[in-house]
């Protein structure tokens, strides 16, 4: 029998020298070209590192690529960002552009630091959830493919990050993201009465809904949802598999905006519903990553220095970021849940 | 011609390609072969194939496996079962070439050969194994010295920035309070016991790299008292380089708190008004520092929009020391928990458990005294509950 | 020693004193004298000694008259009845000497002699009279070509700004329009039908001098298409006065829209970016004008807290001209009240229940499109419901 | 009988010539010196307006007293504003000191044009009203001699609106002013089994409580109220008279702070609550007048050039606010009402 609750090794094993000699110490970095930056610590000590891009869902064979760049260059060691990508780790200067031509090597982008686009925080989709509306790793894969250059060169006025989830559930942390895709159902759940009476336990099933669409069946036995009230929140799927909610030509894609956790300048804000709906549409999603493309592009062209796209719309003001992306604004983006009246605009206050 | 026209699409383009990684474990795996065709099919169907997880795990714990069964029978027979391991990592996803290989080694041996680095709560997800591998798998991950990290009702894989490591803001050691506090709480973390899930992450400063206060139900983040620290040696050779301090810094400081006198180039600060943004420290790498008095402040409710609108932690904490062993902060994780426990309702985050029962009552239960700085504002509405 | 010592503590300091007021209405009316004892009698025992309204009125209408009854008996009879009259005044609260006297002579005839200028709804009140003195001092007030105002569950005395009458802002007849709605709305306003109160307050321009957007229903606020217009010659004259363009104007300007040449000290608009908040026009009144295109704009549901929590109104129609004879704003006022009626529940203001409802129905049932003007931001919840 | 439906006097009937000329026709206005501001319309025409401070709650000799006024020197017309005050306007400027030595001799005040603190906008109270917790003509005579002279002097950076209202209907609309006072019940409504079978309905009583907080008798009949849920909001005393909540203990005054109404640089704010609870001390309120005192000094002291009180208190923080005023913040302060999470800081971005 293994042992258990022994936790996961302890970090201060995983450090190269270079980190350990500095640990607490560092005093500033620069940014030296994209995917680059160098930090530089009392008494001296440097750190070169090089951000490597990955498409997080990867082989071992990926894995051991990396670990083969990492033995070269930075003493057997590297790490994972909180965005999936890999960092290579030297405090030798020579050996920077030796990383970069591997990476390039192995296919692998340079970049995502300082102010540009960075790897997409995602989610499991068609590969592994039961949940999807849509798949995370070709989307993501789609709308890299569309704004690579992003992610490779300073082309923004700050950092864009960029969030996918596959349902509302939003493991992909949606609900913060400059820009994010998350896939929604539009259909109300099939209920499957056969199988619900064997491994649903009823009560809860209809409780679970928090709009009170479920309910018995008048006539004759079993559950029905009532379709007017259905707000495909997908709780009553999570809490009983016999109500499927995944329909193919019912599941799309919504568009949030707006969105950041940072405090620098603005305190942290959600982001807001820009594009209701898109079709899901495998293997390149063309209307979703058009959408972000042209999003991106209105941005880059109207924001200020250092002016995330959440701080750029609030300027200007959302009534201008409807006309300038051209995108419409439809009863959908009008909120009706439990705090709406809060975002109905009370002042006069407004641009045409 | 190719069984997956469909995703073959995805192998096109720059960005590196998820397909071309199963696709090389396919090369020596029949699950990562046979996902292939299931996830295919899902491109075709534009559905997916996987069916509600079940109960699979492993002796001694009641999370760490997601079991996931697919509902396209005979065809895929290698991937009908697909489970998922999730692997607690070391903290700041720091790793040694040695490790890591060992971890590919065990999955080559147990598992699709198909992972995420990392999946979003932060644990190393093996992607795809069946219900008789997963406590083989598990052995010698132990033998490794790794251990699975948290699902279901449970304390979830708790994160770190990258802090004290290679950032030189972390106002405290993000990375050595993630490892104390996912040792001290294995229990909490492999023994789902609560009315739903409970997430700890921790950033060094208010840039907030690991999205805590978005993202965890118990947010922790880097601040400090006193005055940020400015060299104004450098300050006036950043005015020579052009940047613009007047435009740029000043005029974008949210608290109204710094002026710049052109003549002397000096850039000042009256630090009563800061509020600690992390702006003109971003932007000024060389000149501007964090205050020299560190510690963190806790905040409570980060999660996603399930079941009654997204949640942004509040403020519940504004300055709490964080020096080993860090008994305040476990002490009142425990009493937060016990609160939970007692009045939560199934698959309702502590959250939604406050905003149901209200913020004063769940104060009161902590022994905390209410603070300005708790709220944006006090309430508009006259409906005091006076004598309770 | 006087029988009010603690009222006649209120006639000392420099401000008029509404006791002195009642005294020298005391010293011709004995309910007015009676009022003083009962007042002093709440001061003494810290509680109000009237009871809750019973039913007074005139014939033909449902309000207009507040009753009320003293729960002293015996000792100040004079005053056990003291109803409100509420008496509609002109737009704008102008007079002529002649007809206030009038008013002043009906009231010594019928009433206690004190009164209201105004109550904070808009109306002349005319505060205590005896049940069988309301009809005939109604009968002399219309003599006098007056007419009551609203109470209870229906349309309530519209107030208007000063307007054109004494106003350079005003972008449409506050005046003229308010008058016309009540004259209109005679019924409405004089006959109580709907789930609950209904207020009109228009003011003409966005320094909402009647508070309109907090205190009525149906808010009309003047505003204007294109740019602000700015005479820099005044400008010139305004800086050479000391005045601090840059500080005390452009910066606090929250559109960012405004800029000012130091050099040829002349201030500049970029017009789509002004949100007319009329701080510039307000500072500078000889230099700043508003545009040159007015109109208004229609808000829905300001109210007090009683019992959902208070309301500031929503943008509903952000432009609308306002020329007599007003239809769309008669036609909207009538569509609106039908809405009400048949979907507000009993004591529901139109915002709660529009707020309970849901927005987007209202919209569809006035037959309006959806505009960003309307909301502050989009929904950040998910939960559309699509195809409703 | 008399005639209905005839509505108010036409208001051009009760326009003065000057006004009558340049009705629509005006260009800009100064203020010339408390309380006296002139208007000048295209083509020169002119209008002088001395505004007068008014009890509001008045005699008719009172207003046979500003008839007067108007009489001797604005040819026969006068108005009043939306916050009580006479306004006498003339187009002949020698008239001006005419009518301020006049309302000097009725003991009259002139001001609150500009940056004043001008009339207060309140309510009935014990003069007439059932509802009151406390009285707004003493609570407003008792605020405006101790505020006097920044009504007839210019002491402020910019206006200061206040508003009494004598119990939570705020009839007087504190829940948007500067500065509000507003009368509080704290005990629960006491229950008068007797007449609440004889004039109430007992099921729309029962309905009438937004808590739940008033049951059946479970043992005995009529209606018991359970103090734990009450929050005095007194609507089932408004729909049911044997329930009053007036209390000569339990009743006092909430001060509220930094609403304002007009668009005027920041948008329309609420008030929030400063003070939840003050006792209810007639004739004079010495502990409500020195709290708004000492808001008022500060709120100068601190305040930049056209900064509302709110618009202050949004510059400095909360916290400030409660620092520099003393004022101590509670659990009271803590919103729990229906959108209270909204209320919660959910941001790195505080002061000490
Ligand atoms: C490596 C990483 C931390 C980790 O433990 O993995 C990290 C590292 C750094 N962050 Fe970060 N941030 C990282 C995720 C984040 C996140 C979280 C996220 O993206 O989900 C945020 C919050 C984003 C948001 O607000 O939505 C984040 C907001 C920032 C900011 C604030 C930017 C802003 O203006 O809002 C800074 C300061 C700056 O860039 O000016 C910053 C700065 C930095 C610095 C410069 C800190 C330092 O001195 O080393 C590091 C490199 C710069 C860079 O990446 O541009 N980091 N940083 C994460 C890299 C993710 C990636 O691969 O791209
Ligand atoms: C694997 C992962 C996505 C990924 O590809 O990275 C994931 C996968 C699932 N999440 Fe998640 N969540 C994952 C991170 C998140 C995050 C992000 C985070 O932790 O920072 C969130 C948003 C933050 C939060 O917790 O609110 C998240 C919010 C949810 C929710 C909504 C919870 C809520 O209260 O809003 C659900 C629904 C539920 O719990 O029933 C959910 C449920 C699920 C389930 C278990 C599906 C279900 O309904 O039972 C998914 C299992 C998929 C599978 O078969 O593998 N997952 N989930 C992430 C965990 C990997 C790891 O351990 O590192
Ligand atoms: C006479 C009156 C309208 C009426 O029909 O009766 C009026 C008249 C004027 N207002 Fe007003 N306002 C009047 C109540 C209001 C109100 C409503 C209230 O106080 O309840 C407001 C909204 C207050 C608020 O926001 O809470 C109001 C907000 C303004 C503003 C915006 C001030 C600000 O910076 O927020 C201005 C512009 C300014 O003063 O710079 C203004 C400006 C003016 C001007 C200068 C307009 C003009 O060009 O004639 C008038 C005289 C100046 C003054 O009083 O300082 N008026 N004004 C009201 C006088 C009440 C009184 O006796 O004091
Ligand atoms: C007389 C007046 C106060 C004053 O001294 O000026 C007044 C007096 C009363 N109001 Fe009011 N309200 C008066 C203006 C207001 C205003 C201000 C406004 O209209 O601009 C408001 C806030 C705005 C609003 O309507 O929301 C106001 C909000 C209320 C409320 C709360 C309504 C709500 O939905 O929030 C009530 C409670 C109710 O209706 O049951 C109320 C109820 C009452 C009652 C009828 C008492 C009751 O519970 O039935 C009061 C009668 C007192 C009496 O015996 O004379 N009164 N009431 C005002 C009407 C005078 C006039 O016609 O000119
Ligand atoms: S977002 Fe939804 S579908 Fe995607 S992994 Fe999370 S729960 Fe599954
Ligand atoms: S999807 Fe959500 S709203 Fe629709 S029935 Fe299920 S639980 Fe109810
Ligand atoms: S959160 Fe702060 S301390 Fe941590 S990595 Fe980001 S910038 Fe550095
Ligand atoms: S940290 Fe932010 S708030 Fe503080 S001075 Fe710098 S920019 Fe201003
Ligand atoms: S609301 Fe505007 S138009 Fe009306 S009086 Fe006030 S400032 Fe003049
Ligand atoms: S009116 Fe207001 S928003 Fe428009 S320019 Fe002037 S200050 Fe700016
Ligand atoms: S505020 Fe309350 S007590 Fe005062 S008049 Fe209005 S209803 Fe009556
Ligand atoms: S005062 Fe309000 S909360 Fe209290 S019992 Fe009456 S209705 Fe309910």
């Amino acid at each position: 029998m293994a042992r258990t609750d022994i936790g996961p090794p302890d970090f201060r094993t995983m450090l190269p020298e270079a980190i350990r000699n500095n640990y607490g110490k560092w005093l500033y970095h620069e940014i030296l070209k994209p995917g680059v930056m160098r930090h530089v610590a009392e008494g001296g000590g440097e750190l070169y590192t090089v951000r490597v891009g990955s498409p997080r869902l990867v082989s071992i064979d990926f894995v051991r690529d990396v670990c083969d760049m990492a033995d070269r260059f930075c003493d057997g060691y590297l790490r994972f960002t909180s965005r999936a990508n890999v960092e290579l780790m030297t405090p030798k200067k020579e050996n920077v552009d030796g990383i970069i031509a591997a990476a390039k090597a192995l296919g692998l982008p340079v970049g995502g630091i300082g102010d540009c686009i960075s790897n997409i925080v995602h989610t499991q989709g068609w590969i592994h959830c039961h949940s999807a509306a849509t798949d995370a790793s070709g989307l993501v894969k789609s709308i890299m493919d569309e704004l690579y250059d992003y992610f490779t060169e300073f082309k923004l006025t700050s950092k864009l990050r960029i969030a996918v989830a596959c349902c509302i559930n939003m493991c992909g942390a949606v609900h913060c993201s400059d820009l994010a895709v998350v896939g929604v159902h539009t259909k109300p759940p099939k209920v499957d009465n056969e199988r619900l009476g064997k491994i649903c336990e009823v009560p809860s099933t209809i409780r679970s809904c928090p709009t009170g669409a479920i309910r018995k069946n008048p006539d004759g036995d079993g559950l029905v949802v009532n379709r007017e009230r259905c707000m495909y929140c997908g709780n009553c799927y999570t809490v009983c598999p016999a109500m499927p909610l995944a329909d193919p030509d019912g599941d799309g894609l919504a568009i949030f905006v707006g969105g950041k956790v940072s405090n620098a300048r603005k305190a942290p804000m959600f982001s807001r519903l820009a594009v209701p709906f898109l079709p899901n549409n495998p293997p390149r999603w063309p209307e979703v990553t058009a959408a972000l493309k042209n999003i991106v592009e209105v941005y880059v062209k109207h924001s200020r220095k250092y002016e995330r796209l959440g701080e750029w719309i609030e300027r200007i003001g959302w009534e201008r970021f409807f006309t300038l992306t051209g995108i419409e604004f439809t009863e959908d983006h009008v909120d009706d849940f439990t705090t709406a009246t809060e975002t109905y605009r009370s002042s006069m206050q407004y641009r045409w | 011609m190719s069984d997956t026209p469909l995703l073959d699409k995805l192998e096109e383009g720059r960005w590196p390609s998820f397909v071309k990684e199963i696709k090389r474990a396919a090369a020596k795996n029949p699950a990562a072969r046979d996902l292939l065709g299931i996830v295919e099919l899902s491109y075709k169907d534009k559905i997916t194939h996987w069916k509600h997880g079940g109960i699979v795990g492993v002796v001694g714990y009641g999370g760490g496996v997601i079991g996931r069964y697919s509902d396209v029978v005979g065809k895929f027979p290698a991937a009908e079962q697909f489970h998922t391991m999730r692997v607690n990592h070391p903290a700041g996803w720091f790793y040694d070439t040695k490790t890591l290989r060992k971890v590919c080694g065990i999955w080559e041996k147990h598992g699709s050969g198909i992972t995420n680095f990392h999946g979003s709560t932060g644990d190393i997800i093996l992607l795809g194994t069946k219900t008789e591998s997963v406590q083989p798998c598990f052995n010698d991950l132990s033998e490794a010295g790794f251990d699975l990290g948290g699902s279901g009702s449970s304390l979830r894989t708790p994160t770190a920035c990258v802090g004290p490591a290679r950032c030189e803001w972390s106002c405290f050691d993000t990375l050595d309070l993630i490892h104390d506090l996912t040792m001290t709480f294995q229990d909490e973390l492999h023994r789902p016991r609560w009315p739903y899930k409970f997430k700890i992450k921790a950033s060094g400063c208010p840039n907030d790299c690991v999205a805590a206060i978005a993202r965890s139900d118990f947010t922790i983040i880097g601040t400090w008292k006193g005055s940020i620290r400015i060299n104004n040696d450098e300050i006036k050779k950043y005015v020579e380089k052009g940047v613009d301090m007047k435009a740029d810094i000043v005029d974008r400081c949210p608290g109204s708190a710094l002026s710049f006198d052109e003549k002397t180039a000096t850039l000042s600060v009256r630090p009563d008004e800061c509020v600690r943004c992390m702006h003109c420290i971003n932007k000024l790498t060389k000149a501007v520092r964090p205050g020299a008095e560190k510690g963190a402040a806790i905040l409570i409710g980060g999660k996603a929009p399930i079941l009654r609108g997204a949640f942004l932690s509040w403020v519940l904490v504004p300055f709490m020391e964080m020096k080993p062993p860090y008994r305040e902060i476990k002490d009142l994780l425990a009493k937060m928990w016990d609160w939970w426990d007692e009045n939560g309702r199934n698959r309702e985050r502590i959250a939604e458990a406050i905003s149901r029962i209200g913020l004063k009552e769940f104060l009161k239960a902590m022994g905390m005294k209410p603070l300005p700085q708790m709220v944006k504002h006090p309430r508009s509405n006259p409906f005091v509950f006076y004598n309770r």
